[in-house]
């Protein structure tokens, strides 16, 4: 691993703490696609196996106050940043004890308790979102950074270019997150960019960037906090490219036919937990009753959310349009 | 009683004392787009604006429609009250995914927990000559779109007063103002208030036929009712005010006094939001009808140019008289 | 005489062998968008295409909707045939300055001089549970905008057939593909041929009433029909195919012959296709109607995620059924 | 002037064409504005007054077969290409002998002999349909450049960024012409720009750019000469930024508000038309004779072409839907 997890702040609570919540994605996430063949979620479910190390590495650095956009590929951020996995899976099973009342579904996860602003499917989208949640931040004072992550082919959408430059041109505080896990679908980054190296998109706009070996936790917290000081002390925006790679299909309805199976293979073996999880055991970090009391938890919470989700209640169908407006009040 | 004075103002200005007065109440309030500061509004509108509130608050933003439309979201979504102005409904077009996708979608998708309460201002209609890239009337169009609410002030009153209606909307309202209303006079309270938009105005009564219409076309259609009064027929005209949702009660029950009814709208025609009230009409009226309703909309065609091609494109007064008598078999 | 060898295929599959054909028959025809090639199309369409053709002509785009659109568009003017595949009719909205303000307008606005004849296909509808932002059914609100085509296969031989009239058209045509026709499969003739457009067909003939409907409703209409059947009343489904421009005689033909109507349509209900047809019906079939038009709509709200309530927000068989007997007044 | 003039294709009659080109717009843009002013001609009026040394050392280095996108401020590149003067002027007058039948009118001149695709009005509309004109040519294999002109503000615009990246990514033949005047509308390039070095964005996308004084028509001439070369040579896209100043007012509608009149005055002294003259004068190019014969020539075109308009004839408003589509053949 990185130099910087020799930084004092990384005591063995934390890194056993950034471990835990890297499988515990990755074992929800293997609960939601063996639903997903049970039918119990349906719709578009797109998993996160092999990026985990980027929502965990970059959310705890984050403070309560602050907000984040994400994309449809966003339920390790939404667990990361505290979303209960049980309001989570439930909105997977489109139920009313959802975060979203089973209205979005996995793309569309909501929660204003943590600032979690979405769950949003349209590619690059949520990039105009964030600009204008740090526009208001900015305007009224508060010091507040929004974290905006988004997948390295939303960086050919004229939205992305329009945000980077708002950003910069109004000194707004925002955390550009790419996860470029190389593949939008099935277009590999060389046949999106012209220019593939995505972190100096951000010098056109006068950002200051920096990439990051996103399969390394260690590494994207460093470069988190290195930046998230930048943001909030300068209150300008900063870009973090996070270099990672998608392990699985894009989502359930992929026979991945633009890639080979030996480089997904060859991904296999830098994958974020098993690399972090070797280092901790080579440095005597991690003890293996650390390891079976993780994955026990895990379980347990993952067993605990299904039976919530499966108890959960429909959301009656005259209720179908509720809420497409405010409800007035009193 | 003290009658409250009143003052005679342009639309144009009546949108800007409306635009004034809310930043003034509210310092959650902020008007963004090309060209509002510096130049003062491509219409005028803002003009004076960036020297009362600072580049701040009035704030020019760069040619980046669907960027700014999303900014307003997200500042909606933040707790300010945003008044985005898109300069005109064609550009509009970049910021409809913002506009579709997310900010009429939101609070329904994230289940109640965040509104978008944006006010998005555009000026719409043709008249001026601008041709096909920049005089449609898309506001009937945007009137589909669940989640959003449409509002076509045609009085300088509603100009002055609408605004701040819509500023106090939990979700997202659209503006539309027709391009050739700035100019237009007209007479306010000088202690205007918020009007209510929840109903359609009888711009005139009548017993004969219902002329159903907003905007820029209720003058034409108003002045078509004069000229069908000189022929005895007695038009009752509807300003609908709000494109959506719309006040099917006042529609309705000027049908039952009428019998006959028709829908003026500057959209093209097919689809057009005629094409709504003609079917509510329909639905909910049929057996009170005489007649089959007629409508007169804009021709098919992409606005051209020439002057006299974009009058004979969108409705004009003898369209309207002729279509009334037509109902009325007085062809 | 010999009658022509015919295959059960399916409707994807339908879809891929006329794009196949067309490219083979005309080199200036090819397929761009996001994911087409190395991944054979979102929904599977395209799947093969970059073998047989190679990468220019299966021709892979960045997600740059309206760039790769606005691509089309120049290509098409310089002499191409392209076809640009838009996902998701939702992503389409930011292509929608370029189909509106430049494909649309072009011909007109340049005297004649210049046009787009550009085939921009996409899926469109709810059923998948993919929720608000990919689910909605917009091509009846596209069928609004003069200048282009809109083309809405339900069968698998218009599947397969409505490409090659497509792209001989100078003009732009955007097809509708509804997300739940794919999986659906056909017969069409081996040799088969390029399908007329300008004509609605009758698919079911019946005398008591006429189901207007198109796409992935048809099924659904059809089903209803013949529950209705059932009760003893004979419907007449029409399938639109082509939703601009509208085949007035045939819906008008249909009326002649059963006086009442019900539309059914998927898009959003304020401001649909259904009501463009139902105004249509007023304006030129009003004295032969013996009832109010009926119209079976989507709710007005984003199409939510969960199974149960987006089954309850698209129009369904026994909402048909129900409004064709109210029509009828056998409610 | 630049060393460039020295150059030897650098004839005296070339330099004439060049001089008399630039008063030809010149004159006949002042023509138009009177002409607005008496209401013979109507709706959105962009003058070019300043900017014409861009569209005249730009366009005649391109070849006949070459293509050229342009905006709605485009009478300056229609002339120079070859569309009559006439029909751009009668089109103004909205006759159906204008060069778009009076359907366009100032912001939408077309020409199909001259390959002159608009006029368009969408800020940042005519890049894509640039990128696919040379998307046809690319596929067929033709020698053919497309010279896409456009203002400092499309670059905001996010159809910018998607163009440019197809072009670089797909190697299209385009040439970018950015006339960079400083302001869209009443907005300065700092306020729309947080790099405002415009000619820095197309790194960014592996684009090579050049930046040239856009008020000097033989800088613009060479560094055409150039990048058309590269373009035809390298099938790959070039960005020229011509850095130039709009001496009037944005539209007819416009009070100017946003800048000052010494700003407007100090440039007046860089402008091209004199500057180009004076270094002609200077080096005893040009004579009087040259001068006098030029104007009259130029004075007789805008006479003719006023008298033709005013005589044009007004398409029957029976046509009015007439080629909304094509119309059937045979
Ligand atoms: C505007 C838009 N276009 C297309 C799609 C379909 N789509 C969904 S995800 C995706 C790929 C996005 O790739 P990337 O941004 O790299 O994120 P990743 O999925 O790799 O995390 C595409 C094309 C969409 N949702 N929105
Ligand atoms: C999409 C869009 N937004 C706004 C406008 C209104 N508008 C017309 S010209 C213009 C300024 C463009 O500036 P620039 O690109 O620098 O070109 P210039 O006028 O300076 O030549 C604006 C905002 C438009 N025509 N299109
Ligand atoms: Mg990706
Ligand atoms: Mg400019």
């Amino acid at each position: 691993m990185t130099a910087s997890a020799e930084k004092p702040h990384l005591s063995r609570e934390h890194l056993l703490a950034l471990l835990r919540q890297m499988i515990r994605i990755r074992r929800f996430e293997d609960k939601c696609a063996e639903l997903y063949t049970r039918e119990e979620i349906r719709g578009f479910l797109h998993l996160y196996d092999g990026e985990e190390a980027v929502a965990v590495g970059v959310i705890p650095v984050l403070e309560q106050r602050d907000r984040i956009v994400a994309t449809y590929r966003e339920h390790g951020h939404a667990l990361v940043r505290g979303v209960p996995m049980k309001a989570v899976l439930a909105e997977m099973y489109g139920k009313q004890d959802g975060c979203s009342r089973g209205r979005g579904g996995s793309m569309h996860l909501f929660d204003r308790a943590t600032n979690f602003y979405g769950g949003n499917a349209i590619v690059g989208g949520g990039l105009p979102m964030a600009i204008g949640l740090a526009l208001a931040d900015r305007m009224r004072g508060d010091d507040i950074v929004t974290a905006c992550f988004f997948g390295e082919g939303a960086v050919a959408e004229g939205e992305f270019h329009e945000s980077m430059n708002l950003a910069a041109l109004w000194g707004l505080p925002v955390l550009f997150v790419c996860e470029n896990n190389r593949y939008a679908m099935g277009t590999a980054l060389a046949l999106s960019e012209s220019e593939t190296d995505i972190q100096r998109k951000a010098a056109c706009y006068q950002i200051a960037s920096e990439a990051v070996d996103g399969m390394d936790v260690i590494a994207v917290e460093a470069a988190t906090r290195r930046a998230v000081h930048v943001v909030r002390e300068t209150r300008k925006p900063h870009f973090l490219e996070c270099r990672t790679y998608r392990l699985r299909a894009h989502s359930m309805f992929d026979a991945q036919l633009y890639r080979d199976k030996a480089e997904v293979e060859a991904w296999r073996h830098k994958e974020p937990i098993v690399r972090f999880q070797g280092w901790l055991e080579a440095n005597h970090l991690v003890h293996p009753d650390d390891l079976a009391c993780i994955e026990s938890e895990v379980a347990a919470e993952i067993a605990e959310a299904v039976s919530f989700s499966e108890a959960g209640t429909w959301e009656p169908v005259e209720q179908l349009t509720r809420f497409t407006h405010a409800e007035a009040e009193g | 009683m003290i009658q409250p004075a009143t003052t005679e103002i342009t639309y144009r200005d009546a949108m800007r004392e409306a635009i004034r007065d809310a930043m003034r109440r509210d310092d959650r309030v902020f008007l963004m787009g090309e060209d509002v500061g510096h130049y003062g509004g491509c219409y005028g509108v803002s003009k004076g604006l960036l020297a009362e509130f600072g580049a701040e608050r009035i704030r020019d933003t760069p040619l980046s429609e669907s960027g700014f439309t999303g900014a307003g979201i997200g500042a909606a979504m933040a707790g300010m009250r945003p008044i985005v102005e898109l300069m005109t409904v064609n550009f509009s077009l970049l910021a409809l995914d913002q506009i579709l996708n997310t900010a009429a979608t939101l609070r329904h998708m994230s289940g109640n927990q965040f509104g978008v309460p944006l006010v998005i201002r555009m000026a719409t209609g043709a008249g001026r000559q601008l041709a096909a890239q920049h005089s449609h009337s898309l506001e009937g169009w945007y009137a589909h779109i669940p989640g959003i609410k449409v509002l076509a002030p045609a009085t300088v009153e509603d100009a002055r007063g609408m605004l701040w209606t819509a500023l106090q909307d939990p979700d997202p309202v659209l503006i539309f103002e027709n391009v050739m209303l700035y100019n237009m006079t007209g007479t306010v309270a000088a202690d205007a208030v918020p009007v209510d938009i929840a109903r359609a105005a009888v711009r005139r009564a009548g017993r004969d036929i219902s002329l159903i219409t907003y905007g820029g076309s209720l003058w034409k259609t108003l002045e078509a009712a004069a000229v069908l009064a000189g022929e005895n027929i007695h038009a009752e005209v509807i300003d609908l005010r709000s494109l959506r949702p719309l006040d099917d009660a006042t529609i309705m029950a000027s049908i039952a006094r009428t019998r006959r009814a028709v829908i003026v709208d500057e959209g093209w025609r097919s689809g057009s939001l005629s094409a709504e009230i003609g079917m509510r009409i329909v639905e909910q009226a049929f057996w009170e009808l005489d007649a089959p309703i007629g409508r007169v909309c804009s021709a098919e065609v992409p606005i051209p140019y020439a002057r006299h091609l974009e009058n004979a494109a969108i409705p004009q007064v003898p369209g309207i008289v002729a279509t009334a008598k037509a109902v009325l078999g007085r062809a």
